[in-house]
């Protein structure tokens, strides 16, 4: 039993106008374990401070129960107060007699015994506490980011300025990510290599940034501030270290058939490629689909005339490993496929096209050299139809129920700058609403069309016919009710965008959770946008929503803040009221593993002394004391009840319950 | 000899729970039989017994004991036990009333349990001659005549006729107080001498327990049988708790945080947690737990008990046992080692 | 088929697969089988039994058998390979050493309702010959087969090595039934029904014991510390609490094996709370039964966002 | 005792730290009146409530018992009260089913910003238990208080 004082504080007349203090003191001075108990004006001052910690010398106190405020506002103080005095801060606890007591009742007869019962489960609690220590985790100064787009370069350049030495993981043969493709940004239409490719080369040159293009995350271990992750680094079958990105065999390559991923397919690249020049690596990389020399072993032209001797056919896919004390998930978006879309004719005509592909026909670097011109027959377009929302704000399986958020804003620019370099052109966008709530954002849209003319059709396409060269587009006018019908050159969707593919199976390796459009979980939807609810793992860009260049980098930079925030200590301090299992009636079972939000328990098989002298095997859970939260979520599920929450423990809380219902 | 027509049972019952408490087997609804305070509308059963025992009446399975009242530093003590009521229990197999000799042996020796005995002081018991015995049944093996039970009265009942003969002055007193008529013992030797017949028949007669008497106590503590024996054993406490003859209990406390209820249940030497102390537990395994009932009932207890068995023969836990082990199995596997 | 499991133990034994085998024991009467290891031909010989009575689930065995050396070989009727399969998915069971034999079943029968004073019992086709203290008597194996046999939910063996007798299937039956009828009593006769019932318990534990659910360590209601042991009822709270607790502890991973209401002494129909459970995530979060398979998530352990709220119980009246 | 004249209902009320107790404190700030039968436990987070908790209070004389936690997807923890919910919901359904009034357990969602829904949500709880009288179906006749 511990020896308990009991502090009712006043709060000025807060409380002591509502409750008798007095009484309420004198009262709890009689239950168990009660060594000593007062009332004073204002605890939480510093003659009350000193009050409490002269009482804990004076009467040898191991517990303390301060009936006053909300725990929300002064648990730490008490608890500080404490720990000054010698008495391990989890000793204290608090009744909330103003809060939930003075403030809410007005007869003073009933607050001042609501107040004694609030006071008495407060007592019956600490009676059971046990000091807590909190445990420390020492933090690997390095950190890792997923995806090599702005959203990861922005957070790794940021992080690599602070001083730490930071890992980009990027699957394709370079980075730079959607913002590569992107002819001019909105809303200010610069262009985007522009301002994209001096950071691609700034973190290339970062000595504290180091590549790793062409590779994936295989697995990750471990847990914030000492993660442990295998990168794959798939085979390019270039030798990286000779390579000098001369081109030379991207000319001579015999096989000229391949589809080119950066220009969506819209021309054709060879089997050894540079993804475009001013890809960061500049290396060669052998699509090993279509090389000839991979698939017969007859050609090697490459690497003839690979001066540099750089061509390795033999390579193998190398695994590397690394800790890290901080991983961020930068791994973007992909406009959706679009073929459940079917009445926009877009896989009957190369004519209507995706917004992305018309950024790759409208950009200088693309496949028609920055004209704009019909795929199907490299004519000029002259009527070009936008349509808005494809496949967002979908209540069908065929879309997505959210906002894409950036449509509005690039096909605003697409329209505007259609009619701006051919003027003769007619530009219709049909829209469900425009939305356009960003600085500048507006006054784009309405210059689109006040000063560029662009036709904007509140409405829906609702069929488009590929006929006589000529795309019919059906629409409807909402506005002004009516049905139309337009030939158009050109129609340009706006996909919806979703989260990449690989998001999935890495938010299962890092037990980072997603919502069920497999978008990123933040922490907190309004407090902690930038951290997934799984401690050391941050979120930065489109991964956790639909985000635009400008917000893009803000997450980044503010993802990259938050992981130097973790870096810079040398020890993490842990949250002491953790789940704790009681290995001896622990079944094994994975009930409490399945729940757990953070990944913070794992299992172990353990030798345990049985009966009559024998040994036992047996599966026991375990708890990482640095990377459970203690919601508690565990002890419930487990039905042994070997699974327990220090601070908030089965029978504290039915303590709690006994004295409240006493 | 006093007899009293079947027709007239209700009366019977009527007149005696006017005076003191009747219990009376009667059927649960679900299949089964049990002591049932006698009320207008309640009957006996036609169940050949109880599936928990008479025992019930004289040592409940939870019982009060005494509370205490806490305050600051004062602990005051307040007796709570239950007001001791007269009763009397009618239809007490020969099997049953048997587990009361034994009982009084462990209750009534020194120290004295003052609940127990007040319950056997003021229970009266009726028991109910057996004619149609289950094949479960092995009471003769303890030479208990189940056509001729004991208790402070006895009872045979046929088609027409209950017939009574008071034992004791608790009975006498008992069979004055009521309005029954005289009559020879013609009809109850008749039915005894049926009811003898088919005794006889029982197959567990047979069941041989005299390597127990003589047998060192250690050679069958040591018995390589227990092992297989106690290998399928649940340690659930159903053989203990329908057993008459079972009499451990564990006193515990119940803090309703005003004041501390103390109070005894039964306990079950099957449960793990059985004499349980502060040094851990002292039968590790259920082998142990299991052999100790066993050797209890056969051992033990006898040894103890100028060779009187800790067993009655009533089946219960022969019918009872989720996977069907019991003294009978027992007996026989440890005496077949033997031989 | 009594015979083909005992040709089949003796072969798993003689061939080296297997160093034991979990079956059955003869008893003193026809019913009164024991689970029990058996390690060589002449006890399989003499001993071993399979036939109506062998209702005894064996699959909790395995939990303490599989981690004993060597290799043990389990004779398992269909609904207990639901509940082996559960406590595989729970890593009670050591899989690799355990070889599963599926014996189909026919449906076991009560001992109880044979009537009285039996001596001994003969299965002929559809009959069971009954000799008794008071005479021969023939009875339908169909009058007398468990109540929880007559709902049977599956013939199917989900998990195996080999397989002595057919495949079978899911079957329809109407074990929602009961729980239905007691959904539609008004709360004051469902409280009153459950009050004769549990009132009936002696807190026996037979019911936990026997459940291949239960398998914790340390039960909470045996464990000093956990803050709610207790070993008998003190008051009729109790009574209820046991049983809350028990069914809930066991929601979502319970397979309806039944033998919760076989063992009760008390004939306490246990079975009818944890179908109740069943019956609820079935309707509230979709199809499941536990033991199914390996890998669908149990229904307490898995949530979806649009799950329905807990208010759903007052809005559905007593359903 | 007249019916309910006397009758003061004794609530416990599970509160999730990070919303609802924060939410009552709320209330409590903008001075919303609920009645003092209402006590509130602190619970880190709504998956904390084992129903073993709920069936203690009710056994030592609580005559109601509700549950308040963040709204589903608002969780502190991400997923607690998706887990409490289903939890909640079986067991308020065995205790309906085992004849237990269905009204004295529920479970609320109250945000941290809902101080006038907390008091609101605990006047009307009250009122609700106050028509239904005192527990006696799951009541342990040790802890009755006359």
């Amino acid at each position: 039993m511990q020896r308990v004082g009991v502090f009712v504080c006043w709060c000025g007349s807060n409380i002591a106008a509502t409750v008798d203090v007095e009484k309420v003191a004198e009262v709890l001075a009689k239950e168990p374990g009660v060594v000593f108990s007062t009332n004073y004006q204002y605890m939480c001052s510093q003659a009350g401070q000193e009050m409490i910690q002269e009482s804990i010398a004076k009467y040898n106190l191991t517990g303390v129960v301060i009936c006053s405020c909300s725990p929300r506002m002064h648990e730490n103080t008490f608890r500080k107060t404490c720990e000054k005095a010698g008495l391990n801060p989890y000793m204290v606890e608090i009744a909330n007699i103003r809060e939930q007591c003075s403030w809410i009742h007005k007869d003073k007869e009933t607050a001042t015994e609501k107040a004694v019962i609030l006071g008495r489960a407060a007592i019956a609690k600490v009676h059971l506490n046990a000091p807590l220590t909190s445990g420390t985790s020492p933090v690997k100064k390095r950190a890792l980011v997923i995806g090599g787009g702005i959203a990861g370069i922005q957070t790794a350049l940021d992080i690599a300025d602070a001083g730490f030495d930071v890992d980009i993981v990027e699957k394709e043969p370079t980075i730079g990510g959607k913002m590569t493709q992107i002819d001019k940004t909105f809303p200010t239409l610069d262009c985007a290599a522009c301002i994209l490719t001096p950071k691609m080369v700034d973190a290339a040159q970062n000595e504290k940034i180091h590549i790793y293009s062409y590779s994936e995350v295989s697995s990750v271990k471990g847990f914030v501030g000492n993660f442990k992750v295998t990168i794959k680094k798939k085979a390019r079958y270039v030798d990286e270290t000779k390579c000098t990105g001369c081109g030379l065999c991207t000319e001579k390559c015999p096989q000229k058939k391949v589809p080119n991923a950066f220009n969506l397919g819209l021309d054709n690249r060879r089997a050894i490629y540079i993804p475009f020049a001013q890809a960061v690596p500049k290396v060669a990389t052998i699509d090993a689909d279509y090389c000839t020399m991979l698939k017969s072993g007859k050609c090697g032209v490459c690497s003839k005339v690979c001066t540099a001797g750089a061509i390795d056919y033999t390579q193998k896919d190398a695994f590397i490993e690394q800790e890290y004390g901080a991983i961020v998930v930068a791994t973007g978006f992909n406009p959706i496929k679009l073929d459940q879309y079917d009445e926009f004719a877009y896989s009957q005509s190369p004519d209507v096209v995706t917004s992305l592909e018309f950024e790759r026909l409208m950009n200088a670097a693309g496949p028609t050299g920055g004209t704009l011109l019909r795929p199907s027959d490299g004519q000029h377009p002259h009527t070009i139809v936008f349509v808005q929302c494809v496949g967002s704000r979908c209540d069908d399986s065929k879309g997505k129920p959210y906002c894409s958020k950036i449509c509005c804003m690039y096909t605003a620019k697409h329209a505007m700058l259609c009619r701006e370099k051919y003027p003769d052109t007619d530009v219709y966008v049909f829209y469900i609403d425009v939305r356009t709530p960003g600085k500048n954002f507006d006054e784009f849209y309405r210059r689109a069309v006040e000063e560029y003319g662009v036709h904007y059709v509140k409405g829906m396409v609702g069929k488009v016919v590929p006929e006589n060269g000529k795309l019919k587009v059906q629409a409807s006018d909402l506005i002004g009710n009516q049905q139309l019908h337009i030939d158009a050159d050109m129609v340009v969707l706006a996909a919806a965008i979703e989260p990449d593919k690989s998001a999935r199976p890495l938010a299962t390796m890092l037990t980072a959770s997603m919502d069920t459009n497999d978008f990123f979980t933040e922490a907190h939807p309004k407090l902690r946008p930038v951290e997934s609810p799984t401690a050391g793992i941050f979120l930065s860009g489109a991964c956790q929503g639909p985000k635009d260049i400008p917000e893009t980098v803000a997450q980044a930079s503010a993802a990259a803040a938050k992981v130097i925030g973790l870096l810079n200590k040398d020890h993490l301090v842990c949250n002491p009221c953790t789940a704790q299992p009681d290995e001896l009636m622990c079944n094994g079972c994975s009930s409490c593993e399945k729940v757990c939000p953070y990944g913070a328990i794992t299992y172990v098989d353990k030798e345990f002394r049985g009966p009559n002298r024998t040994t036992l095997l047996r599966r026991v859970a375990q708890v990482n004391p640095a990377v459970c939260q203690g919601c508690g979520a565990c002890t419930v599920a487990c039905p042994s009840g070997a699974m327990d929450l220090k601070g908030f423990s089965n029978k504290q809380i039915m303590a709690e319950v006994d004295a409240i219902c006493r | 000899m006093k007899k009293i027509a079947i027709s007239q049972l209700n009366e019977l019952f009527s007149a005696i729970s006017s005076q003191k408490m009747l219990y009376i087997p009667a059927d649960d609804g679900a299949g089964a039989a049990k002591f049932t305070p006698w009320a207008e509308g309640i009957s006996l059963t036609d169940k050949l017994n109880t599936v928990r025992s008479a025992k019930d009446l004289f040592f409940p399975q939870v019982e009060n004991l005494v509370n205490f009242k806490v305050e600051g530093t004062k602990i005051d003590i307040v007796e709570n036990r239950d007001a001791a009521k007269p009763f009397v229990v009618f239809g007490v197999r020969a099997c049953d009333c048997a587990s009361f000799d034994i009982l009084d042996r462990v209750f009534l020796s020194d120290p004295v349990d003052t609940f127990y005995q007040t319950r056997r002081e003021n229970g009266v018991v009726i028991t109910l001659a057996c004619s149609r015995p289950a094949e479960t049944c092995f009471c003769g093996v303890f030479g208990i005549d189940a056509a001729d039970p004991a208790g402070d009265v006895t009872c045979w009942m046929d088609g027409e006729n209950l017939y009574w003969r008071a034992n004791t002055e608790k009975g006498e007193a008992l069979t004055e107080s009521l309005n029954l008529t005289d009559c020879d013992d013609a009809a109850v030797t008749a039915q005894q001498e049926e009811s003898r017949k088919i005794l006889a028949k029982l197959p567990l007669n047979g069941l041989d327990l005299s390597a127990f008497k003589d047998e060192k106590l250690l050679d069958v503590f040591n018995s390589p049988k227990w092992a297989e024996l106690s290998e399928s054993c649940l340690g659930c406490g159903t053989c203990t708790f329908v057993c008459p003859t079972c009499q451990c209990y564990d006193v515990q406390d119940f803090d309703n945080g005003r004041e501390v209820r103390r109070f005894r249940c039964w306990d079950s030497c099957m449960y793990s947690d059985f004499t349980m102390m502060a040094h851990g537990t002292n039968r590790p395994t259920q082998k142990e737990r299991f052999r100790q009932r066993f050797m209890h009932k056969l051992v033990y207890f006898p040894n103890n008990n100028e060779g009187i068995f800790g067993c009655v023969g009533c089946g219960r836990c022969l019918k009872k046992c989720p996977i069907h082990m019991n003294i009978v199995k027992v007996a026989k596997a440890l005496k077949e080692e033997k031989v | 088929m009594q015979e083909r499991l005992k040709q089949k133990a003796t072969q798993l034994l003689e061939n080296g697969t297997v160093d034991r085998i979990l079956g059955w024991k003869a008893g003193e009467f026809f019913y009164d089988l024991t689970p029990a290891v058996f390690t060589t031909k002449e006890q399989i010989e003499k001993d071993f039994v399979f036939n109506v009575f062998a209702g005894a689930n064996l699959s909790k065995y395995l939990i303490a058998e599989s981690r004993k050396g060597g290799k043990v070989a389990a004779f398992i009727k269909p609904c207990d390979s639901y509940s082996f399969q559960q406590l595989l998915k729970e890593h009670r069971i050591w899989r690799d050493n355990v070889y599963v034999v599926g014996v189909q079943c026919d449906g076991m029968c009560d001992a109880a309702k044979l009537g009285d004073g039996v001596l001994s019992v003969k299965e002929e086709g559809e009959n069971l010959i009954v000799d008794t203290l008071y005479g021969e008597k023939t009875v339908l194996k169909a009058d007398a087969i468990a109540d929880r046999c007559a709902s049977c939910k599956s013939k199917k063996i989900v998990i195996f090595d080999e397989l002595i007798g057919e495949q079978g299937e899911e079957t329809e039956n109407d074990r929602f039934g009961e729980i239905a009828r007691l959904e539609a009593m008004s709360p004051e006769e469902r409280f009153e029904f459950w009050r004769g019932e549990l009132s009936r318990c002696i807190r026996c534990n037979a019911c936990r014991n026997v459940c291949p659910a239960c398998s914790c360590e340390k039960c909470v209601f045996d464990n000093a510390n956990s803050g709610v042991r207790n070993k008998a009822a003190a008051d009729s709270f109790e009574e209820n609490m046991f049983h809350i607790i028990r069914a809930f502890h066991v929601t979502g991973r319970c397979t309806d094996c039944g033998e919760c209401s076989r063992v009760c002494p008390q004939n306490i129909p246990l079975h009818l709370l944890n179908r109740k459970m069943i019956k609820d995530i079935n309707e509230l979060y979709g199809p499941y039964q536990a033991g199914a398979d390996m890998d669908t998530k149990p229904p307490l352990t898995n949530f979806t966002v649009d799950d329905c709220e807990p208010s759903i119980v007052h809005e559905r009246g007593g359903q | 005792m007249p019916v309910n004249e006397e009758f003061k209902p004794t609530i416990v009320a599970f509160c999730c730290n990070w919303c609802s107790y924060a939410g009552a404190d709320l209330s409590g700030t903008n001075r919303l009146q609920y009645p003092a039968n209402v006590k509130i436990i602190r619970i880190p987070c709504s998956c904390r409530l084992n129903p073993m908790f709920v069936l203690r209070a009710f056994q030592r004389g609580a005559d109601g018992v509700i549950l308040c936690g963040c709204h589903p997807g608002d969780c502190h923890y991400t997923t607690g009260n998706y887990y409490a919910r289903r939890r909640m919901t079986l067991l308020f359904s065995m205790l309906d089913f085992l004849g237990i009034e269905r009204e004295r357990t529920r479970v609320e969602w109250v945000s941290a910003a809902e101080g006038a829904k907390f008091a609101a949500t605990m006047n009307d709880f009250s009122a609700t238990i106050h028509k239904l009288g005192p527990n006696r179906r799951l009541e342990d006749l040790r802890c009755r208080k006359d």
